[in-house]
């Protein structure tokens, strides 16, 4: 049964690696757009501390979103995706391999710069550490409620814009959440209530997101 | 029973009559405007399939 | 057996047709033919299960598809006319991650046997997108040289291949047949299949 | 099998469209006689509220707004359910029809606050839990609108539609409770209402302009509903037979 | 001559209205980007208010890229690119056309919303005047650079976000300069002289970049 | 005149083919074979010029394609194996945007005269998503119902299109020689172009 997942997520991991772009360029964007708000903002460190965890998790939610399109949409144009369809698995667990697999690509190693890019805003030690979980903790939840996004749009064009209209809004907990953590952290108060409702929220996500976006799929392919 | 004392009192609502009324106003428009969208649609869509019905029937007997 | 019982396919404002029935036993192949757009590719759909009939209903060994999705799945291979390869990949890694998605085991011998077999020996490690349009839609079709499912449901095989590819594939077909499979095929070019019960179906 | 039956009965556009044009005049007249009522008690007997002035009146308007758009968002959302699981024909026009509506109430509730904000609070807008969170309930109503215009074929924008509506409503609960989450600008529940002695009146006020409120957007709904059923059905004999006898009342 | 860029421009707006979600999904990812940063920077009104020029920039760079993949990967799909390529007109006109027909999808609906949500951050009505003004004379800039790195990666897999690393690098001085000019006038120092460079740019962009976007192109069909 | 002088065609590791030279003169029609992968597409982009040939050069009355670009586009029509058509447009609306970015003007009623030709009466105002296969690559074939610039260049434009349409088209590209236009046309299904002079010639 877990088959099934574990060969999709080798797939996509495949692809991702023969196309190089793929893994390196979320990273890139979040690294780029972190590092924009300082050239927009100015460069007083008081203010930029007090800024970092938003915009990093801005940056993480803008960089997850943008590998969201593709996540069906390579499948749906060469047909493989009719044939996944056409599995004898149930698609949700199809689309719990690429799920899975479009984490490893674009939430993992965001959560791995995270704390190098923080050290740029000066954050403190400790503030990293949460950072980094939240990050961690955080990211499967947005790649989880991308995927229902990504096949409810799937097909129509000008998808991409439509697919953050949709997707930002539910994004909006997690940032919540997570930006919260590292600002309980900063001010003393502890963060690790919002790691664990990131976490909670984060398996809902896995739990639920697939059989939406299977469902989302199939009416696609009609 | 009415709070009132001059109609004037009533429009100037104690200095926040900009709000008041802008509240009121904004949603009696809005709340006039819809009914009156949703009717026009009705009238279009009715005209239109009607003209398709026609349209249609008229093809048939050619 | 494969049953299609009163199907109607309506698409937008269009009715494309109406009171369609057949039945398709072992050893024989339903050769789908209309003008373009009559509704070929819609039907086509709707036996594989991903369109779902305005007015019908099609069985399975007796048993409606709608409910028995995945053991219908199971004996089913579908070529659309998209191939379903991916341009980054090998035709090679093409072939087998297809069987494994498909929930087949494929060992790498018969994969690249297969590939022989469409006349692709020596680009088996070339990505797929700088294949000719034939050549992609040869390692597409190399599945069915090693597919046993019994049904097959086939949107236009024969597109861009050339002559000497589309007699191979004519074999492959008959030799499906022989072997006990079904097949429904669509195509607009002229070919002959050599064994087997061709029963033919005008739409539109 | 026969509850089944007269489910799909109810739920099949023929029986219904007679049915919602008798009730749209009823709903109408309602929502007049509540509205006279609760503007009759909101803006001519309530009086003053000792803390805010008269600026507190815009709370006739704001809650009734505030809690539509929410309670519309939570019936389309059990129409996109009763849509996914029994295929019934309704159920997406009438989250359709809804959405409208919805995404004005929101829009209202937006509006209203903000203008209530400037006076009680010195700014348009803050940032608050509760504000921000009806700001994504809008955006919600525009993403569904959005999806469903992007699809053509309107069986498929339905169901479409419908996934979008039921992973959204979670947001709903978020926007209720908010003020109690984080501590924020926003007034909490109507329990400091319940302490001054002008409660009873405020309150009486509230509700019927909520329920005019109600009876408005059921209206509208209903009315928007039968047109969808024409532009859908136009193929069935009941729509033809409509389009006649509309054709000879004109 | 110019009957072609005319011709293009009219051609990529139907397409756009018929698509319909084009034209208020980049305005509304604007708001919405916009929308998130208090969200994970926190309510007060006095950080927000540094905060303003920064994030709106921030964001109008964000939206104009979003819709650049598809400036022109659609032609390109359906082969309608090698048919542009065969017409007698030269490509760069073509490619100005589709330029400006971007510019008006996605750059105008900016700066005219940008006012109001400038008023969500508590800015100042000069502040609001000069946002606006930067917002417009900026963004034919982005539009005229984001052509150049769409045809860079045209037809490269994760082309999307290989763009985004392209472009933002090159995106930077028009957002040094756009927020500059509305801190300019924020302090009381005046932004003009922001405002005439950001303008000398957008002219130098619509000159010269659809001339390399086009032979950036002609590779690309190779 | 076209005169194609001693080309070469290198892709990746593998020439495909060198030493290759016609001239074509108006009337004629250049058929090309080969098998699948044999380069038949190569060599048309190197005659359309957008694939620069290792060796040799391409001549359009006499004079280099490569140095008269816009000239030389400007009396040539290409129909590659993609469509060139905007799925949200009508067939109408990619018609009269086609032959405007062509640089050709085109009248509404010779537009919906070329769609009724090509057999899509009743579809002119239907986005072209909702197209069968067959029904898309007829609205891009209606182009060369009022195309009259002098050389054709298409590759397998019988794809996907249905008996009668086969005809109809191979009556379109006699016409075409009977004007004094050139073409050269791949393709690997028989199909007898009733006028003209056709060469064939064979790579691979
Ligand atoms: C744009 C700004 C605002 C938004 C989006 C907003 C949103 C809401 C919502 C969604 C509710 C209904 C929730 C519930 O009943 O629990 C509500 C209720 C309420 N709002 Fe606002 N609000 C805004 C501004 C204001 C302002 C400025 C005030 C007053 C200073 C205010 C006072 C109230 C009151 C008193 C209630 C009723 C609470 C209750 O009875 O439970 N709101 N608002
Ligand atoms: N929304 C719609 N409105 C009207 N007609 C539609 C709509 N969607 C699809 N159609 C029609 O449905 C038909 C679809 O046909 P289908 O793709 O099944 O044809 P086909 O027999 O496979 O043709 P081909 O031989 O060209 O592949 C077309 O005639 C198309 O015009
Ligand atoms: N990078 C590469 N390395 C090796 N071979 C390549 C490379 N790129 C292309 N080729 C080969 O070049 C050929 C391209 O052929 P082309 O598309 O011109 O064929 P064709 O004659 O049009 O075939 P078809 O009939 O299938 O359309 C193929 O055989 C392909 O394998
Ligand atoms: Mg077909
Ligand atoms: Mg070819």
């Amino acid at each position: 049964m877990l088959d099934i997942v574990f060969t999709v997520i080798g797939r996509d991991l495949k692809l991702a690696m023969r196309r190089q772009a793929d893994i390196v360029s979320a990273l890139f964007f979040f690294i780029i757009v972190v590092s924009l708000f300082p050239l927009g903002i100015g460069p007083e460190l008081d203010l930029l501390r007090q800024l970092a965890p938003g915009v990093l998790w801005v940056a993480a939610l803008l960089a997850t979103m943008l590998s969201l399109p593709r996540l069906f949409a390579d499948d749906l144009r060469d047909g493989t995706l009719e044939q996944l369809a056409l599995s004898p698995h149930p698609l949700g667990l199809v689309v719990t391999g690429k799920v899975i697999a479009h984490w490893l690509v674009s939430g993992l190693p965001l959560a791995l710069i995270a704390p190098v890019l923080g050290i740029q805003f000066d954050l403190s030690g400790d503030a990293l550490f949460v950072l980094t979980a939240a990050i961690l903790l955080g990211t499967p939840a947005l790649s989880g409620i991308g995927a229902i996004g990504a096949a409810l749009t799937l097909g129509l064009r000008g998808g991409g814009v439509l697919l953050s209209l949709l997707v930002l809004p539910l994004y909006i907990p997690v940032l919540i959440f997570g930006a919260g953590a590292v600002d309980a952290t900063v001010s003393g108060l502890g963060g690790e209530g919002h790691l664990s409702l990131l976490a909670a929220m984060t398996i809902a996500a896995i739990g639920f997101a697939p059989w939406a976006s299977a469902a989302a799929l199939k009416i696609a392919l009609e | 029973m009415i709070y009132w004392n001059s109609f004037a009192d009533f429009i100037a609502m104690g200095g926040y009559g900009f709000y008041v009324w802008g509240s009121f106003g904004v949603t009696a428009l809005v709340m006039a405007i819809e009914p009156i969208a949703v009717g026009r649609s009705r009238k279009t869509t009715i005209a239109r399939l009607k003209r398709q019905l026609r349209a249609e029937s008229r093809s048939k007997e050619a | 057996m494969l049953e299609a019982d009163n199907l109607e396919c309506v698409r937008g404002e269009r009715r494309l047709f109406a009171g369609l029935s057949f039945t398709l036993e072992a050893g024989e192949l339903l050769y789908l033919q209309g003008r373009n757009g009559a509704g070929k590719t819609s039907l086509l759909r709707m036996l594989i299960g991903l369109l779902p009939p305005e007015v019908g209903e099609i069985r399975w060994q007796g048993e409606a598809i709608a409910r028995h999705r995945d053991d219908y799945h199971a004996a089913l291979c579908y070529l659309g006319h998209l191939n379903a390869i991916k341009e980054e990949l090998t035709p090679l890694e093409n072939l087998l991650a297809g069987a494994r998605l498909a929930g087949e085991t494929l060992s790498e011998d018969d994969a690249i046997d297969a590939l022989e077999q469409v006349g692709l020996a020596g680009r088996e490690d070339l990505a797929c997108k700088y294949l000719s349009q034939g050549q992609k839609r040869r390692v597409a079709l190399a599945r069915l040289v090693i597919d046993r499912r019994p049904l097959w449901i086939l949107d236009e095989p024969f597109v861009a291949l050339d002559v000497g590819a589309v007699d191979w594939l004519a074999g492959v077909i008959s030799a499906h047949l022989q072997r006990g499979g079904m097949a429904v095929m669509t195509t607009h070019q002229p070919v002959a299949i050599p064994a087997g019960t061709v029963r033919e179906l005008r739409i539109g | 099998m026969n509850d089944r039956f007269n489910l799909y009965r109810f739920a099949s556009p023929a029986t219904f469209y007679p049915l919602a044009g008798k009730m749209i005049p009823w709903f109408v007249a309602l929502a007049v006689l509540f509205g006279i009522a609760g503007l009759y008690i909101g803006m001519l007997v309530a009086p003053t509220d000792f803390q805010q002035g008269e600026g507190y009146r815009i709370i006739f308007i704001h809650v009734p707004t505030s809690w539509l758009s929410m309670f519309i968002y939570l019936v389309m959302a059990f129409w996109a359910a009763i849509g996914l699981a029994f295929n019934t024909r309704l159920s997406g026009m009438m989250a359709r029809a809804l959405a409208p509506t919805g995404a004005l109430m929101a829009f209202l509730s937006l509006w209203t606050g903000a203008l209530w904000g400037k006076p009680m609070w010195g700014t348009w807008w803050v940032w608050d839990a509760r504000l921000t969170s009806e700001l994504i309930l809008l955006f919600l109503y525009i993403g569904y609108l959005a999806l469903v215009a992007a699809i053509d074929d309107v069986r498929r924008a339905d169901k479409a539609g419908g996934i979008l509506l039921l992973v959204g409503v979670v947001n709903v609960p978020i926007i209720y409770f908010s003020v109690k989450w984080w501590n924020t600008l926003h007034q909490g529940s109507s329990v400091n209402l319940a302490k001054s002695s002008m409660a009873e009146v405020m309150l009486w006020g509230m509700l019927l302009m909520a329920l005019s409120f109600w009876m408005y957007s059921i209206a509208v709904a209903l009315a928007r509903v039968r047109t969808l059923m024409l532009e859908r059905e136009r193929n069935t004999d009941w729509v033809r037979a409509e389009l006649m006898r509309s054709g000879e009342m004109q």
